[in-house]
Parts: structure tokens; C-alpha cells; sequence
């Protein structure tokens, strides 16, 4: 794990990045504008999202949008425990969460995949 | 050199207040946390994803849970903590690209300030516009 | 001016001999202080008029030397710049935090010295030029991109501050870091490739979690931060080879 | 007792003595230097010099001019053999510096900057912004950790030098971390302790600068040369006493007094057409004399005048002088650009030291000197300005040469004898740690120094020097009676501060005495009862030497190459 840690870090800027720039408005419509019907009827924004999302562009956009923040998630958690007062369980901690990002990401590939 | 341990010494000390009682490490621990809930925003998104690929059913059902008292509270939780943190990450993720790559000149504070900036409310816009419905 | 008023201070008492053995302990002191009075003013008070047993470091008192350090109600400041009228009552004065103390206000610098040392903080050239040839040219925009990391003092805040310290005392921390990648940015220095196992290796850069307090507390504003990250993206780069080190 | 061995024992570990330390190792690749420093180098006093260090650099410059304007300035009282050899070897070292890692200020070319300095007919001061001091410290000490052959003991004080049959062979150092005595022993020893301003109440230097590696060589018998003269920089703040560089000068700041008028200008005070660039003795004088006339501010601190910078505008100000408007707001609570900043004159350097040749040499066998320690003499009566950063590594490098030659042909010194005078130290140390007495430290200390203020400040007469002659014989007196109360031993600085007020306490005789004998006005020197220079009878180095009885004073007459004395007027 530690001789990969430019990959890591890498990962993490990116999921940041990712997380800063596209994760709050993607989100914010989703998750609360069209629950809240504020863009149109649930059919309406269900034929939106599949016209923009349902090809190749857009799954990478979603898998992109949606797997990096695992990654950079993983990787600050992991140092958030060795601050909390556990360096020396560094190892396990940090296998345990990058494995974690490592389905999420495949998961997230899957479920994209299948639109 | 020639002093090194040379008498006993009391272990060093933690500082005072870590890490939630002190204004700055609490501000710190908010960021590190809100950098933990982008994640819970994904996995959102990953369900939203999901239900897509499900039929309009399933979206149907998916937003209904999300519109419920419960699942605006959800977005609360992660929304606000989103906002925070692209705010601070792209504030502070100005220092680290000013320097000099190979033969590229060192971009300036001032530059990547606008660059960050107006990516994130470019691509917030564009997101809006598209996802709304404004622009087909 | 104005009388001096009377401030509670709580000092923190350590040593290794006699009394204060175990774990140390707050003593507290009034001391008379005039409106313009420094956090070390206050402590010189205490050492030449009240207590002569209490030991702390200081010498320039214009926040260059770098050796007033200390925790100053909990956050890592140079003691000559920071003004009793700006502070909370009573204030309570300790030994820089994440460093062994070796007797009330002084604590063991030995392991900062040599991670100093360790990232080479000096000129690696192949071949050197010789001083009858004049300087290297360097131009003022060379010279701004490692300027700002050039103005360390040593003084240690940033350790004292760093949450990577409390439980990896190994890192080799911001202030090294920030002078390791001072002389790798330097357009007259070749010895990148000699510094990355160090700056990049086990407790290099990539030990650092983002807090960013290292700057928050820099008395001289070379924000370590910047540097310890800007090593990172650099590190990041030449682990992939996509940007070739200096000097290999 | 713990016994170091190494081929050179250094003392201080500042700008000279760390130039010295690499000079010894470069130039033979076997010695090895023991740096014993009574704190980690990067925290000496050279870290706090903020204008420049001067060396011919541009074409409209020249070694002549350099050394005129020394000698001028040192108001002819500076070796003129010792002038021509720093003026040389300045560019070369200031060169070496560059190449060692010097952020040194440059011209758009990439070219390194100068600038314009007090007393300096041309621009020719090299400069890292106005903090060039703190740079070259840096880079030396960086450079330093380079070399495995210097070995530093990094907080120990040293108390005695240990002699063998008149040859010195190492000191005695206590270690500041564990109260034990060590005998650090060598073949030579090089004092790079520093001046001694801590003598003074008002003053630009760090605490540290408690002249003790003059006392040490005065001691055991060297003899001190040129004490008398110790020079006020007119521009600290009140109060604190923090340097506000002469660069502010030299980038074009002016001095005002409370009437709103260029006194420098306005008034005629001997320096010319130079104004603000005229050398400091005259400058501290001029302040000085607005002050006695009413012309200047009052404030809690004293009367002061103010140094304007605002017409230099925030880019200028902070492209070549951040550190003065950090200083000046952090510390006062003035921002340069917007207002001017209150100044007045305050202790600086001493031009007087360890009496040394152009090598570093001082008269005792095996012992060098170099920086504010020693006087060589290129400064005389009064030091221009941004020569002293540029004396520590000529003379440093000198020193450190010479010591390795010494070194290499003699061999060590009877070590029984040396660990024998380094055990009666550890015996003193104990003593003096538990010592029981009726005087504090800080109050002989104060009194020192308010003493030294009232008869040998920029102003002096005969009686105001001869009560401080008295009060410091009665302070010594005094001394023998202080009492101590930390008894441990780790990390005692009440023992070190003891130590200090010791040093202090023959320095300051030193000065005092030896200016209370010269009955002229010359450089730093300025008596209102003698008010003009003495060439007929003065025109000599002070040499003083310790005795038991008090201070014992001579002359030597000054080396004169090429240069005759003359009026200095500017």
C-alpha cells in the first residue's frame, strides 16, 4: 500500500476535485429538485436523464462523477483514523477502505453499465 | 548531537485542545468529515443511477423517497457539507499547481483562483441547464 | 503611558530533576504588564523578578531568530510577537506541542535538526562553477518560485501544529519538507532525484492529511502547506514518469 | 569528565564562525571543526541583519573606492593593509555565497541587485530583500550540515579557554542540557562569539550578544582593541530597540523632525549632500542634537523622529523592504506605506574586539578570531554600514584558513593539564549554581546597562564617564555576591545568564575605561568635552589588557598604506 501512495494521492485529488466541481449541483438536482418535482413531473425528468445519461458520455461522466469521490473519500478517512489516534493500525485501516472505494468503483460500473 | 536524550525528557504533548475543542482543529475536522460524506452523496447518485436503469417505476419511486421529510433531511446532510467542502478544497487547491511543470511556466494564485472558480460554477451551471430541461 | 496592569499567566513547569518530576505541572504568576508588553516580556519579568528557576528559549525579540516557540493559550506562537493586550486572561504559556520536553518551556529539537538535515538543504550541483566566473544568473521570476520557502526560520510552529504529529513523530514534517522543495525549485540546484527518497519516501510527503494548520500558524507566511503539496503533485508526477527529476 | 576531540575548536556559531567552520574543512580534507554554540547556529544574531553586505560589483565601482569610503567612514582609525585585503576578497565571498544558495535580490537580467548604503559613494550592497542576514545565515548553516567533518555541540556555553603554556588548545563548555562540563580540546580555537550590545540598555542586538567571546581571550590575557568605540544605528524603534535597516535609507526613505523639516538637510550637520545616506555616527549625532533642540516627537519611550518611507509607495516597500513594514506593524503599529515610522538611535555594534591581524590571529598562540568578536581592524572608529555582514566571511574564511595552517604544525596540547583546568571549571560551575548571595542577576544587569547608557552612550564627557567607571567597579564588587536559585542542572539558563552578566560586566569595564582615557572626538567616539579628532596623539588602536587590579590600557599606532588622514566631511 505505501509504495502506491502517489496513486492514492492522485485518486484523492481527483475524487476532490470531482467532488468539489460537479458532486453539489448534480446532487442538488437529483436529490432534491426533481423530488421535489421543481423540473418537471417524475416521467418527464425520467426521459431527461435517460436521453442525457444513456450513452456513452454520459456513463462516463456518471462514472466518473460517482466512483472518484469514493476514492478520495477512502483515502482522507484514512488519515483522519491515524489523527484520531491510530497509526498503528494504518495498514488495515487503509487496505480495508481502498478495498472499499475498489468495489464501490466496480459496483458503480455495473449499475452504470446497465443503463 | 552530542545532547540527543542525553536526559530524561516528558513526552511530548499533545496540542491543546485536539482535536475537537480548539476553533482550527474543529474547522479541520468538519472538512476531513465533509470530505467523508462526499462519498454518501455518490452512493445517493449510485441508488438515483440504479433506479434509472430500473424504468420510470423505480425512478418514480426513488424520488418519492427522496422527497419525503426523511430524504430532504438526507440532502441536508449532504449537501451542506458538499458546499463546504468545494469551497475550502478549491480555495486552498490553488497553492499546489503554481509550480513550474517541465517547461510550462508556474500558473499564479490569481489565475487558478478564477480557473477554479469558474469550473465550479461553469460546470454547476451547465449541469442546471442541462439536467432542468432548459436546454435540450 | 498607562499603569501596567496585572495578568495571570499559567506556565507550564517541567524537570527531569527535584520537584517537578512526573508529569509536569501550570504554575501561575501575576505579572505587571505595560500596555505593550510581548508574551516573552511577561516571561523575562517572571525569570529576572519573580522565579529565576523557570527556563524557556529566546534571543532576538524581533521574530527572526526563531527560538521563542511555545503553545500561547493553546496555539503554537514566536512569544515576541504575540501581545498580552490581544490575549485571553489568564494566558497560559506551554512548551511546543508534539516535541519532548526537556525542562518547562524547552524542548528537544535534536530530531528536527536532523530531519533537517535530512532532505540536503543545500546546492547539489554535477559540476560547480567556479567563484572567479562570477554568480549563477538567476532571474527575479526564478527567484519568486522557491522565494517564499526560503523564509523559514525553524521556529517550529508548523510541528507543533501539524495533527500528522502527535501520532507519526517520524514525519518528516512541514518545515523540511518546505526546505527540501525550497533547493529542488532553486534554478541553480540539481539535486532533485538525491532528495526524492527522502521528501517522497516513508515519511515524506505523503504522511500529510490535508489540515493545512502548518500554515495557519506560520509566523513568517511560507505556507508549508503549499509546499508539502506542491512536492506531492511533483513526487506524483516522476513516480510516473511523467516529469523527469532534476539531476538524475 | 567528558573529553571532545577535534583539529578545530570553534566558539559561536554565526555567520563568521560558520564561514570559518567551512573554510577549515574545505580546505583540508582531513580536519575536523567542533562547533560549540551556546544556541543552534541558525538562531545567532547574524539572522537579524536585514540591509545588505557590501562588495564591488558594478562598473562604476572599484576596490579604491570601497576602501576609501571605509577608511572614511572608520574616520581613518581602520588598518589601511586590512581595508585593502576585505575590499578584495569582498566580491569573491559574496560570489561564493551566491553559490552556496543565497536568495540574493536580482536585476531583471538575473544578475545580482545592489543598492545604495550609508557612507557608500556608489550602490554596492549585495541584498536578499532586507532580510540578507537571516539569508546568508541560512545558506551557511544549511551548507554547513554538508560537511560530516563539523561537528556541532549545539547549546554549550563555553566558560574558559584551557591553555597550555600559553598556547590554547580548547575550551571548557558547559552543556546547557545536562549541567556537565565538557573539555573540548583542539590544536586551535576560533572565537566567533559575536559583539556584545546586551552591555547597553537600548539596542538592536539579541540577548545573546553578551561579548562573551571577548571576555574569554581578555581573560586569559589577549587584549582587547577599540573598545571605546560602539556604534548607535539611528534607526531602531523606541522601546524594543528592533533595527529598521539603513536600507530604507538607501532605497530612499528620509528622516523628519516634529517641525516637519529634513533636519539632515535643513540642518548643517556634516554630512553634505548624503542626507539620510551619510554615515551612522553622524546620523545618531544629528538625531541626537534635534532631540536636545526640542525638534523631536515624545513619546512613552522617549523622545524620537520619524523615518518616512511613504513616498516609496507599497510596491517598492514591499518588493525591497517586507521585513521593515512587517517590523514596524507588528511592533509599533505603523504601517510605512501609510505612516512614518518613529525612530531614534539605538546601540548597535562594537568596532572594538579581540585584537586580531588580517589572518584572524590574536597575540596568543593558537587563538583566532573573526566577526564583531574580533578587530581587525577594518572598521576603526565607526562602521559603515552593510561591511560587517561581509567581514564575517572574509575574515571567516581568513580565520578558519589560518587556524588549519596553525593547527597543522603543532602538535595537541598536554591533555592532563587542559582536562585539569576544565575540571576546575565543572567545580566552579557547581559552586556557582548553588550559590547563595544577596544580589539578583537581573538587577546588577539593569543597572550595567543603565549606567553604560548615562557615560559611554553617543555623548560622552569625562564625568559622565568616569561615574561609570566607578559604578561598574562597585557593580563588580556586587557580582562576587549575587546568588543563584535553580539548582538543577538540566537545562539551567540561570546559570548561563550568570556567565553572561560576568562577560558583560568586563566588557562593559572595557569599554568604559578605555573611552574614558581618550581625550579626542573621533567616529563613534564623540566627547563634548574633546569635540575634535587628535591625529597628533590619537591616531592609535586602544589595546586593553585584563589585570586583576582593573584594566590596563596601551596604543598602537595605526597601519597607513596609501591613504592619508583627512577632514571627513561629506
Amino acid at each position: 500500500m505505501k509504495r502506491l501512495e502517489p496513486l492514492w494521492w492522485l485518486l484523492f485529488g481527483a475524487g476532490g476535485f470531482v467532488g468539489a466541481v460537479l458532486l453539489p449541483a448534480l446532487y442538488f438536482m437529483v436529490a432534491v429538485g426533481f423530488p421535489l418535482g421543481w423540473f418537471g413531473d417524475p416521467v418527464e425528468t425520467f426521459l431527461r436523464m435517460r436521453t442525457l445519461f444513456a450513452n456513452p458520455v454520459g456513463q462516463l461522466v456518471l462514472v466518473v462523477g460517482i466512483a472518484l469521490p469514493f476514492w478520495h473519500s477512502a483515502h482522507h478517512l484514512r488519515h483522519f483514523v491515524i489523527e484520531l489516534g491510530f497509526p498503528h493500525s494504518d495498514r488495515l485501516v487503509g487496505s480495508l477502505l481502498y478495498a472499499l472505494a475498489g468495489v464501490g468503483t466496480l459496483v458503480t460500473v455495473g449499475v452504470v453499465g446497465a443503463l | 548531537m552530542g545532547s540527543a536524550s542525553s536526559t530524561p525528557t516528558l513526552a511530548s504533548r499533545v496540542p491543546d485542545g485536539w482535536w475537537m475543542s480548539h476553533k482550527r482543529y474543529r474547522y479541520y475536522m468538519l472538512f476531513a468529515m465533509a470530505s467523508g460524506i462526499l462519498s454518501l452523496g455518490s452512493l445517493v447518485l449510485l441508488v438515483a443511477v440504479s433506479a434509472l436503469s430500473k424504468g420510470s417505476q423505480a425512478w418514480a419511486g426513488f424520488l418519492a423517497m427522496l422527497g419525503s421529510p426523511a430524504g430532504l433531511l438526507l440532502s441536508v446532510v449532504v449537501l451542506v457539507p458538499t458546499c463546504f467542502f468545494a469551497v475550502r478544497w478549491l480555495r486552498v487547491g490553488v497553492k499546489i499547481p503554481q509550480v513550474k511543470l517541465g517547461p510550462m511556466p508556474a500558473p499564479g494564485a490569481g489565475m487558478l483562483y478564477v480557473a477554479h472558480f469558474g469550473l465550479l460554477i461553469g460546470v454547476s451551471l451547465l449541469v442546471i441547464l442541462l439536467l432542468s430541461g432548459v436546454v435540450a | 503611558m498607562s499603569e501596567p496592569r496585572i495578568v495571570k499567566f499559567e506556565v507550564f513547569r517541567y524537570s527531569p530533576e527535584g520537584a517537578e518530576t512526573g508529569e509536569g505541572k501550570w504554575q501561575t504568576y501575576e505579572v505587571p504588564c505595560p500596555d505593550d508588553y510581548v508574551v516573552l516580556d511577561a516571561l523575562n519579568h517572571i525569570k529576572d523578578y519573580i522565579d529565576p528557576t523557570l527556563s524557556h528559549r529566546w534571543s532576538c525579540r524581533m521574530g527572526v531568530c526563531g527560538s521563542c516557540g511555545m503553545m500561547v493559550n493553546g496555539t503554537p506562537n514566536l512569544t515576541c510577537k504575540s501581545f498580552v493586550r490581544d490575549l485571553e486572561h489568564p494566558i497560559r504559556v506551554g512548551p511546543l506541542a508534539n516535541f519532548p520536553v526537556v525542562r518547562d518551556l524547552v524542548v528537544e529539537l535534536e530530531s528536527f535538526m536532523d530531519k533537517l538535515k535530512s532532505v540536503k538543504p543545500w546546492i547539489i550541483r554535477k559540476v560547480e562553477k567556479d567563484v572567479k566566473y562570477g554568480e549563477y544568473l538567476q532571474t527575479p521570476d526564478e527567484l519568486d518560485s522557491y522565494r517564499q520557502f526560503s523564509m523559514c526560520i525553524n521556529c517550529c510552529l508548523c510541528y507543533a501544529a501539524c495533527p500528522v504529529m502527535i501520532n507519526e513523530p517520524d514525519f518528516i514534517g512541514p518545515a523540511a519538507i518546505a526546505l527540501g522543495f525550497r533547493y529542488n525549485q532553486d534554478s541553480r540546484d540539481e539535486g532533485e532525484a538525491e532528495r526524492y527518497a527522502v521528501l517522497a519516501g516513508e515519511h515524506g510527503v505523503w504522511n500529510c492529511s490535508y489540515a493545512n494548520e502548518c500554515s495557519e500558524v506560520c509566523p513568517k507566511h511560507v505556507d508549508p502547506a503549499a509546499a508539502v503539496n506542491r512536492e506531492k503533485l511533483v513526487s506524483a508526477l516522476q513516480w510516473l514518469h511523467i516529469l523527469p527529476k532534476k539531476g538524475a | 569528565m567528558k573529553v571532545i576531540r577535534h583539529d578545530i575548536v570553534l566558539v559561536g556559531g554565526g555567520g563568521a564562525g560558520l564561514r570559518a567552520a567551512i573554510a577549515a574543512v574545505e580546505v583540508s580534507p582531513e580536519t575536523t571543526v567542533c562547533c560549540v554554540s551556546k544556541l543552534y547556529p541558525m538562531r545567532s544574531h547574524t539572522v537579524s541583519a536585514e540591509g545588505g553586505a557590501a562588495a564591488v560589483a558594478g562598473s562604476d565601482d572599484n576596490l579604491d573606492l570601497h576602501a576609501y569610503d571605509t577608511l572614511k567612514g572608520s574616520d581613518f582609525l581602520a588598518d589601511q593593509d586590512a581595508v585593502e585585503q576585505f575590499v578584495q576578497e569582498a566580491p569573491g565571498e559574496l560570489t561564493q555565497l551566491e553559490h552556496w544558495g543565497c536568495p540574493w535580490s536580482r536585476e531583471p537580467d538575473g544578475r545580482v541587485a545592489v543598492r545604495a548604503f550609508g557612507g557608500m559613494s556608489v550602490k554596492r550592497t549585495w541584498f536578499a530583500a532586507d532580510k540578507t542576514g537571516f539569508h546568508m545565515l541560512h545558506a551557511l548553516f544549511q551548507t554547513s550540515m554538508k560537511y560530516d567533518r563539523i561537528v556541532r555541540l549545539d547549546e554549550f556555553f563555553a566558560t574558559k579557554l584551557l591553555v597550555d603554556n600559553g598556547r590554547v588548545c580548547g575550551v571548557a563548555a558547559l552543556d546547557i542540557r545536562t549541567g556537565e562540563v565538557t573539555a573540548v580540546l583542539g590544536r586551535a580555537v576560533i572565537l566567533c562569539t559575536g559583539g556584545a550590545g546586551q552591555v547597553f540598555p537600548f539596542t538592536t542586538n539579541a540577548a545573546v550578544k553578551t561579548g562573551d567571546g571577548m571576555a574569554l581571550a581578555y581573560r586569559e590575557g589577549v587584549p582587547l582593541k577599540d573598545m571605546e568605540f560602539v556604534q548607535y544605528h539611528p534607526t531602531g524603534l523606541p522601546g524594543t530597540g528592533i533595527l529598521i535597516t539603513e536600507a530604507s535609507r538607501g532605497e530612499g526613505g528620509h528622516l523628519y523632525n516634529n517641525e516637519g523639516e529634513r533636519f539632515l538637510v535643513t540642518h548643517d550637520y556634516g554630512v553634505g549632500n548624503k542626507a539620510e545616506l551619510g554615515p551612522r555616527d553622524m546620523l545618531s549625532r544629528a538625531i541626537m542634537r534635534e532631540m536636545e533642540a526640542g525638534r523631536a516627537f515624545d513619546g512613552s519611550y522617549g523622545k524620537y523622529v520619524h523615518l518616512d518611507l511613504r513616498h516609496l509607495g507599497e510596491k517598492k516597500i514591499d518588493e525591497k523592504l517586507p521585513f521593515v513594514r512587517e517590523l514596524a506593524r507588528n511592533f509599533v503599529g505603523v504601517d510605512p506605506v501609510h505612516e512614518p515610522i518613529p525612530v531614534r538611535p539605538v546601540v548597535h555594534y562594537m568596532m572594538g574586539g579581540v585584537d586580531t591581524d588580517i589572518t584572524g590571529a590574536t597575540p596568543m598562540p593558537g587563538l583566532y578570531a573573526a566577526g564583531e568578536v574580533a578587530a581587525v581592524s577594518i572598521n576603526g572608529a565607526n562602521r559603515l554600514g552593510s561591511n560587517s555582514l561581509t567581514e564575517c566571511l572574509v575574515f571567516g574564511r581568513r580565520a578558519g584558513e589560518a587556524a588549519v595552517r596553525f593547527a597543522g604544525d603543532c602538535a595537541d596540547g598536554d591533555e592532563r593539564v587542559l582536562v585539569d583546568q576544565a575540571e576546575a571549571e565543572h567545580g566552579r560551575m557547581d559552586a556557582l549554581r548553588n550559590k547563595v548571595g544577596g544580589e539578583q542577576i537581573a538587577v546588577i544587569r539593569r543597572e550595567m546597562q543603565a549606567s553604560m547608557e548615562s557615560g559611554c552612550g553617543v555623548f560622552r564627557d569625562q564625568g559622565s564617564m568616569d561615574a561609570t567607571v566607578a559604578a561598574l567597579r562597585q557593580l563588580k564588587g556586587r557580582y562576587a555576591d549575587i546568588g543563584l536559585s535553580d539548582r538543577s542542572k538540566v537545562f539551567n539558563t540561570e546559570i548561563v545568564q550568570a556567565m553572561e552578566l560576568r562577560n558583560m560586566l568586563d566588557v562593559a569595564e572595557a569599554v568604559a575605561q578605555t573611552a574614558a582615557v581618550r581625550t579626542e572626538s573621533r567616529g563613534a567616539h564623540t566627547r563634548t568635552d574633546y569635540p575634535t579628532r587628535d591625529d597628533s596623539q590619537f591616531l592609535k588602536h586602544s589595546l586593553v589588557n585584563f589585570s586583576p587590579q582593573g584594566p590596563e590600557i596601551g596604543y598602537r599606532d595605526v597601519t597607513l598604506t596609501r591613504w592619508t588622514p583627512e577632514e571627513r566631511k561629506y
